[in-house]
């Protein structure tokens, strides 16, 4: 393990964005904005705040992406592969809750046939967790077995009043640890009282009892024909605000357009809240907005766990609760279901 | 940088055959005048016109084609009606094979056939049959019945008449939904038809169809006494990126990209009916 | 081909049929010259133009969109151009207030028999463009010619 | 007044009046009730709640409601009262399916505020100015004025426009709103500083189109954007110039019928201040057109389908308002 | 992808001289889905038309661009060349290269590109072109007119001499307005009721026509060619059928004392009438608000003189609905009420009259039995004061009822009245205050320089601030005379106000069930100020009359012969063929929000409650616009009205223009 003071954390970061690209979390501006990734800069403030309004999954599946170019003449199709070799970048203070989120999108990306873009960013990125001093009220991770005070990634930090601890994970990590001259080594238990003081107040946590009994794979038909979807998606307003804040929300949609040059075919989120999205030519198989939030909510509880050994699609970030129009929510969903369903 | 999946290849339209007033059958190679890829009989290949549009197609042609691939494609959308207007000499990308195949080379083996097709249903299975055919001493006999709404819509039918009926070990019954000049074989819709064929109930059946036909004849097969895990249908048309990864396309916690397009009617019946 | 990179701007010109299509027509049997770098679209009405198309023109790389139609009070459809008065002013407040050099977007009463007024406005109105240079805030980037 | 709106709707719901009741259930925390339709006194006894975190506007949903066999109860608020007269104007509610009992507002809460001023919140109540949070990390008393969400801080009227009938005292318009405060900032910057703004807060933009959909003006069947041949890819912002097409776009088709209920910028979940682009809009038509407040008479007629012989020309932009 | 052909013309140099064609039709030939390309001197010459038409069956062309003159020259022509040839008239594009491109660039490079790049445009539209067939309707040969003053009498018997059936509907118990009530007629003095009487006459007794008198219009739906219209008969208690016109019960009619609307309430009459010795229909009228029978239930005198029988104390409104190809309206005018104008004096004095009431006076059927005699005492005035534009051509609304036009009628009827003045009582003193003399017209100046040079009538440029009664019931004219720059008082006996005209107040809610336009003034707009003076802008609707606007008697019968000729060439035809470029609404995307309606000038849109049922949803009743194909004239203001996009317009379709659009940014 190894400690940096917080006083020195500023040229910890200089040297990090000296070779690389490094992303930190900070104020996005007023206050009530919270706060957001974005490139360091010199007097740039890390934020602690729980937790960034959007996820780190932007790092490694963009909103938008260029895929390929094609140029047509005539009968013609000439077909462009775009693709570059990313450049190496760092993401700093990504929280437990997101740090579990890659697991879930690797599950999808980077299985057989492997998604080559979501992969060479993967690959290039560099990840370092922050425990969670201080949770709040939306969070709920360790429903789903995360530990916000061990959270995973390249490299591991805590942050006392005055220190940060560092501890690597992989040999990536290592190897950037090593590359920090300002770093001073720290006993393999320094970071325990902390661990300890967090462990305290996630129990705390008013969400921390919140049960995934009544979900999993097994559960799919009782859950898909329960009637209390009925009510809960009625207020729904088939926006995608909480799948784009979601960490592990991965659906996308391939669309080309024509730049008057050539067509341009790139990819971008798509959310299964949208009332077009399972439309194609012979019809669309979700027409109610009943159904297509039944789907966010039986992929995340069931549908994932189905196919991934129990594992839940969701990591309790809790930015979902938070960004919601008409505050509904995965909580919400689960206790309704769960009601008498346990 | 690896291959990516997603990045499509070049495809030549070499002939276009006019099948029905609007189902076209597409002969496909490579910009080398050969196979893009090889496929298995059931899956499906992602064709597109830049700028048009992405859509999944159903190989007709059989994997013992050594030569080409065809598509027939119904025009229906912006997508199809642009491949209609194509001449030979176009271009289009073709990514693929994408899903599972029908189970040929095993659960098929050695077993009876019998094959239901409504209209352009019959498209995916045609690669199946010329595969059976080319393939004659792993498969029992193969027993088709197809229809359509009239004589002009049934796909390939100069292929059928030519090749198919004078099969030996193909059985062929067509139908089609009205009575028509210049027509002496059987009118009715295909659930009836099916029923009153009563074929073998050892056969292993592949069905393909407007959704309404497959819900009544699937009714039919087990009043006359088949069992759901005798019967195959294939579901491409809920394919969107192929692959499974954008995630239109599951049925409850199934996905028709990794786990279909072929289905088993037992797999499908304990998956909600959303589809 | 040219040696000195002059910079042309690109100008797309709505004009109504029964007004100002005809006024641009007289502009060309007069000989009254104006830029090659004018284009005119035809529509029936100014008031069929949707800010959707001005939008689009300045998306597919236009440096200058104009709106031409008969003077208020002489619309073909009576009332047509009222409401396109309205439309534009604004589309071009908004287009102002995020910043977008609003010379960029004009609109002119041109009748049928102002074919001078409609080269004099076309002439005066490209070297406004010119003034101006490329549009870079209303640009996207994916439509410039690489 | 809770106690007082389910007393009345229980009533309502016994007599046979209405068949259903629009309002608020209650949350997981006191800051997220979500919009809920109850069928019975005993569901309005169990969750139905109206507080000062009760912000989002019901009108929009009698579209779907009022198409639904019997009448609907609805509380709304004096912005919400607005946004149904606008939807009344343009025939998207029936006016008799619909109960309206209009409800006294001063003031509605920001969870965003009181969460970023509060962390871990367990509890907020408000007590006369001020709001008492309990939260896991002890007590914190904020000043109320200072949470409120922002078209709260400049409420245009405190007057339910429709109602059948009103619980408490009825509000008045206030016509000393300085709502257009922030547009006039904007308006004296230069351009380049105004671009610079804009695209600092368009540039945040993730399409989620939850400004669109929460939005009671824009209730069209199908927009305009999710159409293929729109040209612009509806839920991506792949260009900075498709962020300034559909916040443009979006302005134009709600001008003259924006209400200015403020819920745009209420749920965005970027905090992009929308409303500046609907605001402007209004203050433009104000300044044009004569003083026009969409949604204060069902059946007027919107500035945008209507002129007048000596409306002024478009050039009025380069000439004054704005640098 | 539509196969498309492009014809490049040379028009002799008028194009080759500064675009090199033989390039233009090379590059274009070039882009997608062009699959023929060519160019040739005149595209217009019928060599030229059978290269198109070659072309078309040669290369199965599904679409045609022609790069030539301006489509407003030959657009017409080439359509019917590709008609001809079998394609839809609708697939063919023009891309304007001369007037737009050659004829106004001098360098040929930069006039071939920009050649190109139209080309290219217009392939591109073509490309989401859609055939289109102009829709027929049937036309009912049978037109309407409403009003039956001299504008609708005109417009009536010139239709009806034409052979085909109006009706005319008039809301007073006779037809005839106006006119009626005048005593001469300027410029040639002839007697009013001499030149209108055997017209009224006419009309009774042409076969054509149908007089509904005492009527109004309930409602109008339908459209051009294609009106139904639901007519009130209004009760007047009175069997229209058996009424001889006698006169009995007027006569022994109990009730004396209802003020005449004929002689504009300056005398009474009974409640029983006949509103005039000529009136058209000759039929009694019970006044309802006045008859004793009919308020109290008592009295039933009329019906004992009627030896007709024709008296009908139970008689309702009752209703006709016919149905009607044109409709015309000629709904006329009233004085304004001046009752506003305090400094006037006219609610004071009796011997303040408007000028309606002075020809009252003037005419021998008057209150005065034709002799001129002030109203308070009978007397014969002396001097007579006129004041002009009373409410006319004022700016501001100082009184609240003035307008802001001309009023136009009143200098010439003043220098009548003036006239007639000085001829029957040359010692009268006769002062005209003027603002300006507006006399143009044919012999219309000739008759003012009469006024003031053969009948000395004393015209001063300047207004009357203030009439004042005095206690020995003369009249205290103060006025400012602006040429010699004076305050004048002039001792009046009598003052007459040239009221200015507005038109009548049933003409607002007409409009509204015509959906015809209206100005600010409520007159009737016309379809365009020069060109089509006679026609609504709604199609079928026209125009006769003050309606439109302040006219004078010929002027009224001049506009309404030529609102019947319009007329009549519309109930010529059995079928119109509608203009197929019109807008259509999209009923999945239609919120039903009205914008559309709001900002059609026509009226083509209306809706209805359709029932939208999907799959497992059950029923869901939505509000759709449609578009009514005949009426819709294809503006295209509804297409950017509407938020959701649902209306588009064929022909100029949004697909379409957008595809223009990024033809000329590319």
């Amino acid at each position: 393990m190894k400690k940096v003071s917080r006083s020195s954390l500023d040229a910890c970061f200089a040297a990090i964005a000296a070779s690389q690209k490094l992303y930190l979390p900070v104020a996005d501006g007023e206050k009530k904005r919270g706060a957001k990734y974005a490139p360091w800069f010199e007097g740039a403030v890390y934020s602690t705040a729980v937790n960034t309004v959007r996820s780190a999954k932007d790092f490694f599946f963009p909103q938008v992406e260029k895929m390929t170019r094609f140029k047509m003449d005539g009968k013609q199709i000439e077909v462009e592969d775009i693709r570059k070799e990313n450049e190496d970048f760092v993401i700093f203070g990504v929280r437990a809750c997101d740090a579990a989120s890659f697991a879930i999108l690797d599950s999808v990306y980077l299985s057989d046939p492997v998604d080559s873009f979501y992969q060479n960013r993967r690959e290039h990125g560099l990840i370092m967790t922050m425990a969670c001093g201080k949770p709040t009220e939306t969070c709920f991770c360790s429903v789903f077995g995360i530990d916000a005070a061990e959270p995973a990634g390249d490299i591991s930090c805590w942050m006392t009043e005055d220190t940060v601890y560092m501890q690597a994970n992989t040999e990536k990590g290592e190897a950037l640890l090593a590359s920090l001259p300002m770093l001073e080594d720290a006993a393999d238990d320094a970071a325990e009282e902390t661990k300890a003081a967090i462990r305290q107040v996630l129990d705390k946590l008013p969400l921390k009892d919140l049960s995934t009994d009544a979900f999993g794979g097994d559960k799919l038909m009782k859950l898909f024909d329960s009637d209390k979807w009925n009510s809960l998606s009625e207020a729904c307003l088939a926006c995608g605000t909480c799948t784009f804040v979601c960490p592990t929300c991965q659906c996308y949609d391939i669309r080309d357009y024509d730049t008057g040059h050539g067509i341009e075919r790139f990819r971008c989120w798509d959310s299964c809240m949208y009332s077009d999205f399972t439309l194609c030519a012979h019809g669309n198989t979700r027409t109610t907005q009943m159904q297509r939030f039944r789907q966010r909510f039986m992929h995340k509880l069931v549908y994932y766990p189905s196919n991934n050994n129990g594992t839940f699609g969701c990591v309790g970030c809790g930015r979902c609760l938070k960004s919601c129009p008409i505050s509904m929510n995965i909580v919400k969903v689960m206790k309704t279901l769960g009601e008498g369903n346990e | 940088m690896k291959q990516e999946t997603l990045i499509p290849k070049i495809g030549v339209v070499t002939d276009i055959r006019i099948d029905t007033p609007d189902v076209k059958t597409f002969r496909v190679v490579g910009l080398d005048g050969k196979k893009v890829f090889e496929h298995m009989p059931g899956q499906c290949a992602m064709l597109s016109i830049p700028g048009v549009g992405e859509g999944m197609f159903s190989i007709t042609s059989s994997p013992t084609n050594t030569e080409f691939m065809e598509f027939s494609i119904k025009k229906c959308g912006c997508l199809t009606s642009w491949l209609h207007m194509m001449e030979v000499g176009q271009q289009v990308t073709i990514r693929g094979p994408y899903g599972n195949a029908f189970p040929v080379t095993t659960d098929f083996q050695g077993k009876d056939l019998l094959f239901i097709a409504g209209g352009i249903g019959l498209a995916p299975l045609r690669s199946v049959i010329n595969y059976c055919r080319d393939k004659k001493d792993e498969f029992g006999s193969l027993h088709i019945i197809y229809g359509s709404r009239s004589k002009d819509d049934l796909v390939d039918y100069q292929e059928i008449l030519d090749e198919w009926m004078t099969d030996d070990n193909v059985r062929v019954d067509l139908t089609i939904d009205r009575e028509q000049e210049g027509w002496d074989g059987h009118v009715g819709f295909i659930p009836n038809f099916v029923k009153e064929l009563k074929p073998d109930l050892n056969r292993t059946v592949l069905i393909c169809g407007p959704p309404i036909m497959i819900k009544f004849t699937l009714d039919g097969l087990k009043e006359l006494g088949f069992s759901e895990e005798q019967v195959y249908t294939t579901m491409e048309l809920r394919m969107k990126c192929g692959i499974g990864k954008c995630g239109r396309c599951n049925i409850g916690d199934k996905y028709v990209c990794k786990d279909g397009p072929v289905f088993r009617f037992d797999a499908l019946s304990e998956l909600p009916n959303e589809y | 081909m040219q040696v000195n990179q002059e910079f042309r701007p690109k100008i797309v010109a709505f004009c109504c049929n029964w007004c100002s299509y005809a006024g641009a027509d007289l502009a060309g049997t007069n000989r009254s010259n104006y830029p090659a770098d004018v284009k005119i679209i035809r529509v029936p009405c100014s008031c069929r133009v949707n800010p959707l198309f001005i939008l689009r023109a300045f998306q597919r790389g236009a440096d200058g969109v104009i709106m031409c139609g008969c003077h208020p009070g002489d619309c073909h459809y009576t009332t047509g151009n009222y409401y396109a008065r309205r439309r534009m002013t604004m589309l071009f407040s908004m287009l102002d207030y995020l910043g977008i050099e609003k010379e960029r977007t004009r609109v002119e009463w041109v009748s049928a028999a102002e074919g001078a007024k409609f080269a004099a406005t076309m002439n005066e109105f490209t070297a406004t463009i010119k003034g101006l240079g490329e549009n870079k805030r209303l640009e996207d980037l994916r439509c410039k010619t690489q | 007044m809770q106690d007082t709106m389910m007393k009345r709707a229980s009533e309502l719901l016994a007599d046979g009046t209405v068949v259903r009741v629009l309002g608020w259930k209650n949350g997981e925390f006191v800051y997220d009730p979500t919009p809920a339709v109850f069928d019975s006194a005993e569901a309005l006894a169990q969750d139905f709640v109206y507080h000062d975190f009760c912000g989002s506007n019901l009108s929009k949903y009698l579209i779907e409601l009022s198409r639904l066999e019997g009448k609907t109860l609805v509380f709304l608020k004096p912005c919400d009262s607005y946004s149904l007269n606008q939807l009344l104007t343009e025939h998207r509610i029936d006016r008799e399916k619909v109960y309206i009992i209009g409800i006294p507002c001063d003031g509605k809460l920001d969870p965003d505020t009181v969460r970023s001023s509060a962390e871990g919140i367990l509890s907020a109540v408000t007590e006369g100015d001020s709001v008492q949070v309990e939260t896991m990390y002890g007590n914190v008393t904020l000043n109320k004025a200072d949470c409120l969400l922002e078209r709260c801080t400049v409420c245009k009227s405190h007057k339910v426009v429709v109602f059948d009938e009103m619980l408490g005292e009825n509000g008045t318009v206030n016509p000393d709103s300085n709502r257009f405060d922030m547009v006039e900032k904007l308006e004296a910057m230069t351009p380049e500083e105004r671009y610079e703004f804009w695209r600092g807060e368009l540039s945040r933009c993730i399409r989620c189109n939850a400004c669109r959909n929460v939005c009671p003006a824009c209730s069209c069947e199908q927009c305009v954007f999710d159409s293929p041949t729109s040209g612009v890819s509806q839920k991506a912002a792949a260009d900075s110039f498709e962020e300034n097409m559909f916040h443009i776009i979006r302005a134009f088709h709600v001008a003259g019928r924006c209400t200015d209920c403020g819920e745009c910028s209420r749920v965005c979940p970027q905090h992009i201040p929308l409303h500046l682009l609907n605001r402007k809009f209004i203050k433009d038509i104000n300044t044009y057109y004569g003083e026009y407040q969409a949604g204060a008479e069902a059946g007027s007629r919107a500035p945008l389908v209507n002129f007048t012989m000596d409306d002024c020309e478009p050039n009025v932009i380069y000439k004054g308002g704005s640098k | 992808m539509l196969r498309i052909g492009v014809f490049v013309c040379h028009c002799g140099t008028n194009i080759a001289g500064t675009v090199d064609v033989k390039a233009v039709a090379e590059t274009l030939g070039k882009e997608p889905a062009v699959v023929f390309s060519t160019d040739y001197p005149y595209m217009c010459s019928e060599a030229g038309q059978n290269i198109i038409k070659d072309a078309i069956k040669e290369y199965q062309l599904e679409g045609v661009v022609v790069c030539s003159c301006s489509p407003r020259m030959h657009e017409a022509t080439f359509r019917k060349a590709v008609a001809a040839a079998g394609l839809n008239p609708y697939m063919l594009e023009v891309a304007n290269i001369r007037e737009q491109c050659s004829w106004i660039h001098k360098d040929m490079a930069e006039g071939t590109a920009k050649a190109i790049v139209l080309g290219r445009t217009a392939v591109a539209k073509v490309q989401l072109n859609a055939p289109l067939t102009a829709g027929e309707s049937p036309v009912v040969k049978r037109a309407l007119v409403i009003g039956g003053g001299i504008a609708g009498i005109q417009t009536a018997l010139d239709i009806a001499e034409a052979g085909y059936p109006v009706d005319i509907v008039e809301k007073e118990p006779t037809i005839g307005g106006k006119m009626t009530q005048i005593d001469k007629t300027f410029p040639t003095l002839d007697c009013s009721s001499c030149i209108l009487t055997p017209k009224m006459v006419e009309c009774a007794q042409n076969e054509n026509i149908t007089i509904y008198s005492y009527s109004e219009v309930e409602a109008v739906t339908g459209f051009v060619g294609n009106f139904s219209v639901k007519i009130r008969r209004k009760a007047r208690f009175v069997d229209e059928d058996k009424c001889t016109g006698c006169g009995a019960c007027t006569e022994k009619c109990p009730v004396k004392n209802a003020p005449d609307a004929y002689n504009l309430g300056l005398s009474n009459r009974h409640a029983a009438y006949i509103p005039f010795a000529q009136a058209i229909p000759n039929v009694a009228v019970l006044d309802k608000e006045r008859c004793i029978k009919l308020t109290k239930g008592k009295c039933g005198l009329c019906s004992t003189v009627c030896s007709a029988g024709a008296i009908d104390y139970e008689q309702q409104d009752s209703f006709v609905e016919e149905k009607y190809g044109a409709i015309v309206a000629a709904t006329g005018y009233n004085p304004i009420n001046i009752d506003g104008y305090d400094e006037f004096a006219y609610s004071q004095s009796k011997d303040v009259v408007t000028s309606l009431e002075f020809e009252r006076i003037l005419k021998a059927d008057g209150p005065t039995e034709g002799h001129l005699a002030r109203l308070s005492d009978g007397k014969q005035p002396k001097t007579i004061v006129f004041v002009q534009c009373v409410g006319s051509r004022e700016s501001g609304s100082a009184h609240g009822c003035g307008k802001e036009y001309c009023s136009k009628i009143c200098c010439m009827y003043t220098a009548k009245h003036a006239m007639l003045c000085r001829e029957k009582y040359p010692d009268t003193d006769v002062y005209v205050f003027y603002i300006d003399v507006r006399t143009p017209g044919k012999n219309y100046d000739e008759f003012y320089r009469r006024a003031v040079e053969q009948y000395g009538v004393h015209y001063i440029k300047g207004m009357v601030g203030k009439v004042a009664p005095q206690a020995d019931g003369t009249l205290d004219v103060q006025a400012s005379d602006l040429i010699s720059n004076e305050q004048l008082h002039v001792k009046a006996d009598m003052v007459v106000l040239a009221a200015a005209i507005e038109p009548d107040k049933s003409a607002r809610p007409l409009a509204t069930m015509l959906t015809a336009s209206m100005d600010t003034n409520d007159f009737f707009t016309e379809a365009h100020a020069k060109l089509r003076p006679v026609e609504s802008p709604t199609a079928g609707v026209f125009l006769s009359g003050v309606c439109q606007g302040p006219k004078d008697i010929p002027e009224t019968v001049a506009q309404a012969g030529a609102a019947a000729s319009k007329v009549i060439g519309l109930l010529a035809k059995d079928k119109l063929s509608c203009n197929p470029c019109v807008a259509h609404s999209n009923e999945m995307k239609c919120n039903g929000c009205s914008s559309c309606a709001n900002v059609c000038p026509y009226g083509a849109i209306t809706y209805e409650d359709k029932d939208f049922s999907r799959r497992k949803d059950g029923t869901m009743m939505r509000r759709v616009a449609s578009v009514n194909e005949a009426v819709c004239q294809g503006c295209g203001a509804c297409t950017v009205a509407c938020p959701s996009g649902a209306m588009d317009l064929k022909g100029f379709a949004t697909s379409q223009i957008m595809a223009e659009v990024d033809a000329i940014c590319k």
